[in-house]
């Protein structure tokens, strides 16, 4: 879209609009109701906390952040993998699809205390968020690759080539757009991964992440701390998924549909 | 494909005394909507030969032409081949869609069969540029499909059919899209690359004109379900050239296969 | 009768037993009031159910959090302490070389994220654990037994028996209180707006829940583990009676002050003691008006002293 | 894909060969190491349990089940909606999508006290469910209502199309596909969302679900039990993705590419 | 639209004189990629003619009618649109691709502009029903358009661009992909239509003959930057049935058509 000058300050302009508006809001909220801070704290006390806890709360969110990147790469080259997989039969899909969705289902704290026994806490905290964050990477990675047009398809059998040639250069583009949509809902669930694994199988010690400060907050009633902790998980949060948004647009600007504009 | 040396001025006789290239034989084809698509169809390509499938929307060209290149499975009757599968990625095809990768470079759609039959990457690279300029694309090389008109997507779509100079070209309304100035230089451009490969041609077309001018032997169909009901083999004096247009022969030779296309027309109407 | 909640901490349990008791045998009845038992869970909340005004009463942990809730003006105090001993404990394997209190610093330790923000904090500084050494505790025994080179947080009262009837061995057990973390425990939390509004209340409140645990620890408990098992329905028998056994032999309701005070007893030297303590491990800043956490105004009335036997 | 009669009967086969093969490959794992039965339960006992205990575990299925439903319904239409509105304008989107992660990435063990302290449990256990299972169709909904033919949409404009009629005739329809496989991952995760909330804000007590099963069996160290449940929990899950893929399948099957099978 | 009420025959004066239906003044558009497809490109379509586009693939026709039927804006220059938006869906068009919904049955996308103006259900169905079996398409109406052929698909996009009746009709390519027979059949409905409604109508080909057996006038364009070259007037001794493809001023018509179209190719070429 070719955005006029006036359009391009709007386009920063809602955004950053919208976000006073809901800050206010909250602070509404609380001081119209008398709400006391330990229960939910204003905006502003959140913000001071922010600054004042800074350097507890920096170490907690570099942790939790390593956790959620390698998350992410491990649920991201799991969901592909298993996805070039199950594209490649029928048979194979109907077989062992069932236990990707097991996998999926099966709730964190029940599997947690399994890992620990055999697992390196590193590990045991990678595979739960692995877990939490794999299944859509490979629901839409498949959808991607099984849909695709069936002319290019025939095109490539018609060229004899191989299925990995096929795999690499038709399927795999084919699948980008989808991929893309899965990458970015793994992108924040990798993050509630990385916490909830942190919670349920994490070694504890100097270097604990931002959900160990939550439960530490939360039990010293600390509140605006706990707040401060969420409010950094939801920038974090916002913050890897417009990466990946935008690594998206990259990807499809001169291609896809969703991102090639229509003048008009 | 060893009768076939001569360059452009051939007589018709040789294509049509070699042996089968294709056969289609009682071929039966009908998809899971219900539809009858081809009944007891009968055809046969022979090697080296120029055909022309003619025949009303509808009737099953394309599903002939699929069902050749072994895309598609008939319901009934057999399909013989006999295109050695020892000579590498020998078959070209041209889709009825331009059917493009979306995602690739035009220069990358039209290496993809090079790059598939592992051809080396600045040798692909060099034919393709040579196949887009011979489709008049010189300079879009960089373009994506979308970036295209219709007719240039399709062109682009004929330079990958003929990127590796295939032993067999199936292709279905490869000029529908072209204005006739393009059209006419890429049927020249057709007849020299058979003349100098000695390539076996099927091809839907619904000009009349440009089947006689292109084909050795035109079959013509009509649908509902689809089989063959007229079959002329195209007597062409002398080279195939802007003359044979103007000869009296072409003319009437179009007349008639106007006429056998009108008559299949009529034959698909009763549905 | 007064309509009164009261949230405990926990799933229905004999660690409530005085409670269930005195609503089971009439005595909050008699105490003009009507209680509701909300219980707690691994999850609840009831904490923050009390500030918000949703609760009346508070079964509070240990006095950690009340110094908490100085610090950040949260007003509510605490007006009883059941426990006199907090019945946290570590277990371990005997015969691995976790014998003896300096010998856990080698185990892994499981440790549930609440118990490593309060009392290991005390093992960290008192006795130099280290938390590299933890593992998560999420009130599944199964990594402890399947790694006899660990131990493990849990009740005194309850977990050595899960312990010893799925791992076939008896646990050392090494009560915290044993190692000076002697904060009380079992507390009754209220706000201090009740307090100053309707002292009368919370001193019945009070009243009839010490008779309730004299009852219970003393006399017939049956119609409270019945509430119990309504409550929870997972409750067994033996549990309960195990329970209520290890409370009798650690003393961990009637021991201590409560001899003489009665249950319910608190003490301002104790509470500064443990206090000093917790600035010690890091727990609390030393500044802390720690002892608005508190009031002595409702216990060591000596009440029901006359029903132990 | 016409079957032949054999391959019909390979459909059904193959998945449960393979399941077979995990539940043998699971009895010679606890026999083989000795892992006693408080660790890792042997399929058979597992199996039993399910049978002994089936009154208690059944009724916590049907609460959870019921949970799962409902957060199932409620995060679809509350996803759909928010895309819907979401594609109206880049506007929107780009200041309104930050909540939308923000409200994904947001832990529920830190929101739940609050929402208990506003909400009824019930209420707060829906709220939770909802929170961890509408992403996914948000995302997925709204990147198929964004890649509609760029044609088709010309189409409606020069028809004069009202919004409401290009939404209903154009974009949903286009966004099907897209939608019914974030639609896919989330049945998975509102079944997360029910277990997960359940802990997190459920009351305790007679009517509790799976989760407190699990929680509560894992407390006591009745491991069978506990693996009894999760093995409820996993059969739900996959039952609940099958009529969620047959529900696409049937929606999809006439007209879209990866289900529309070409013969060769 | 008031000149045009005489049937067939009619002379070519009337529209020649008949004021702009959209005029493009001095139109220049150029793409994100920095294609310039059009430049300083000037055209009328006056009230009630019948307008032919011919020119080399890609010289900009598929542009030009976008931007006549308002759904891409020019880079530089004006379009003046006298087309009453009183009159409900009045512009009916056709892609150069079928664009059909796929999730929709034939009936379903031929009804869709008269769902969209609010015609009743059945009225709308009466109507979609004409109109599918007018192309030839009877007994398709609820096959999905992946079950149908190429030429198939085009025409029920034919159809759906006509179901309306509009009074303005741009169409790109909209018969390249039929058979003669089909073609000359529908280019007879579209006179007979234009005929009974007055419509005004701009389309695009690629087929002189076809060009001067419908239009009023032929504009021909050539590329890069698309441009008009030349401008023919077709004159039609009496009305235009197949007897008027026998006659001399038509053959001439089609060269002279032919011979622009040959210039403008060539004008292209030196991109
Ligand atoms: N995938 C399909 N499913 C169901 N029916 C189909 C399918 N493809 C083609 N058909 C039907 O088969 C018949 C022949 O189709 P085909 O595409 O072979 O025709 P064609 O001769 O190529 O027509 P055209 O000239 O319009 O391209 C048509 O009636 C069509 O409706
Ligand atoms: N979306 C686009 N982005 C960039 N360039 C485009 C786009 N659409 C068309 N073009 C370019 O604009 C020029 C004119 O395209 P247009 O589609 O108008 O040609 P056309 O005359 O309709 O050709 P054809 O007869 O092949 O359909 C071409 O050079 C093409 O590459
Ligand atoms: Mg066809
Ligand atoms: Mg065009």
């Amino acid at each position: 879209m070719r955005l006029g000058h006036g359009a391009r300050i709007l386009s920063w302009a809602m955004p950053v609009l919208a976000f006073a508006g809901a800050l206010l809001a909250w602070d509404l909220v609380v001081r119209l109701n008398g709400i006391p801070p330990f229960i939910l704290p204003a905006p502003a006390l959140v913000a001071a906390t922010l600054v004042s806890d800074w350097p507890i709360l920096s170490a907690s969110l570099w942790v939790t952040l390593r956790t959620t990147l390698e998350a992410l790469v491990v649920a991201t080259a799991g969901g592909v993998a298993l996805a070039v997989v199950f594209a490649q039969s029928r048979w194979i899909a109907l077989s062992f699809y069932p236990f990707a969705v097991i996998l999926q289902v099966t709730p964190i704290i029940a599997i947690a205390p399994l890992l620990l026994i055999y697992l390196s806490p590193d590990a045991a905290v990678l595979t739960c968020a692995f877990v939490v964050a794999f299944f859509p990477v490979l629901s839409n990675t498949l959808a991607g690759l099984t849909s695709v047009d069936p002319n290019l398809r025939d095109l490539f059998r018609l060229n004899r080539a191989s299925r990995l040639a096929e795999l690499l250069r038709l399927r795999i583009p084919a699948a980008l757009p989808s991929f893309l949509v899965g990458l970015r809902i793994a992108g924040g669930l990798a993050l509630i991964g990385a916490i909830v694994a942190e919670i349920a199988a994490g070694s504890s010690g100097q270097g604990s992440g931002l959900a160990y400060r939550i439960v530490e907050a939360g039990y010293r009633l600390n509140v605006p701390r706990m707040f401060a902790a969420l409010a950094l998980i939801s920038i974090a949060g916002v913050v890897i998924y417009g990466s990946l948004a935008l690594l998206s647009h990259v990807l499809l600007r001169r291609w896809h549909d969703s991102t090639v504009a229509r003048d008009g | 494909m060893s009768g076939l040396t001569s360059g452009a001025s051939r007589s018709a006789a040789t294509p049509l005394a070699a042996p089968a290239a294709i056969s289609l034989i009682g071929v039966g084809k009908s998809y899971p909507s219900g539809t009858q698509a081809l009944d007891g169809l009968d055809l046969v390509v022979r090697q080296g030969e120029f055909l022309a499938l003619l025949g009303p929307s509808g009737c099953g060209k394309s599903t002939a032409l699929r069902i050749m290149a072994g895309l598609a499975a008939p319901s009934s009757g057999t399909v013989e081949r006999h295109i050695g599968a020892a000579d590498g990625a020998s078959i070209g095809f041209v889709f009825q869609e331009p059917t493009l990768m979306p995602w690739a470079r035009v220069a990358a759609n039209v290496r993809l069969p090079l790059d598939l039959a592992g051809v080396g990457r600045a040798e692909a690279r060099r034919r393709a540029e040579e196949m887009i300029e011979r489709v008049g694309l010189a300079g879009f090389g960089r373009a994506y499909p979308r970036e295209l008109s219709g007719g240039m997507r399709m062109r682009v779509s004929l330079a990958r059919a003929l990127v590796t100079r295939p032993h067999l070209l199936l292709m279905d309304e490869p000029f529908a899209a072209l204005d006739e100035i393009t059209r006419f230089r890429l049927n020249d451009d057709l007849l020299a690359l058979r003349a100098a490969f000695g390539c076996t041609i099927a091809f839907v077309t619904h000009s009349t004109y440009e089947s006689v001018y292109l084909a050795d032997r035109i079959v013509v169909m009509s649908g509902r379900p689809g089989r063959v009901t007229d079959e002329i083999v195209v007597e062409a004096p002398g080279p195939r050239t802007a003359a044979f247009r103007g000869t009296a022969g072409y003319a009437e030779q179009c007349r008639r296969a106007f006429a056998a296309v009108a008559g299949a027309a009529a034959a698909s109407e009763p549905r | 009768a007064d309509k009164v909640t009261f949230g405990t901490n926990w799933l229905a349990q004999a660690e409530h037993g005085g409670f269930y008791q005195a609503v089971a045998d009439g005595t909050y009845a008699k105490y003009g009031l009507e209680v509701t038992i909300v219980p707690g869970g691994p999850q609840s909340n009831n904490r923050m159910m009390l500030a918000a005004g949703r609760l009346d009463f508070y079964m509070g942990g240990n006095l950690l959090q009340p110094f908490s809730a100085v610090a950040e003006n949260i007003p509510v105090v605490v007006v009883a302490a059941i426990f006199q001993k907090d019945p946290q404990a570590i277990l371990s394997r005997p015969g691995q070389g976790l014998d003896t209190w300096q010998d856990l610093k080698k185990a892994r330790l499981f440790v549930a994220r609440e118990g490593l923000v309060s009392y290991f904090q005390w093992m960290k500084g008192a006795f130099g654990f280290r938390e590299d050494m933890t593992r998560p505790y999420t009130f599944n025994v199964a990594p402890f037994l399947a790694d006899p080179q660990s131990a493990m947080e849990g009740y005194i009262t309850s977990e050595p028996l899960a312990v010893e009837k799925q791992g076939g061995f008896r646990p050392n057990v090494f009560l915290l209180a044993d190692y000076g973390f002697d904060t009380y425990s079992t507390t009754i939390e209220t706000r201090t707006d009740v307090v100053a509004g309707k002292a009368d209340l919370v001193q019945r409140f009070v009243n009839a829940s010490i008779i309730g645990w004299y009852n219970y620890l003393y006399g017939d408990p049956a119609a409270a583990n019945a509430l119990i098992k309504t409550a929870n329905p997972d409750m067994t028998d033996e549990q309960l009676a195990f329970s209520l056994a290890k409370m009798k032999e650690y003393g961990i309701v009637d021991s201590g002050d409560a001899l003489k005070l009665g249950i319910g007893a608190m003490t301002d030297a104790r509470i500064k003691h443990f206090f000093e303590l917790a600035v010690k491990s890091g727990l609390a800043d030393a500044g802390l008006a720690y002892t608005r956490s508190y009031t002595l105004a409702f216990v060591n009335k000596g009440v029901g002293l006359d029903l132990r036997r």
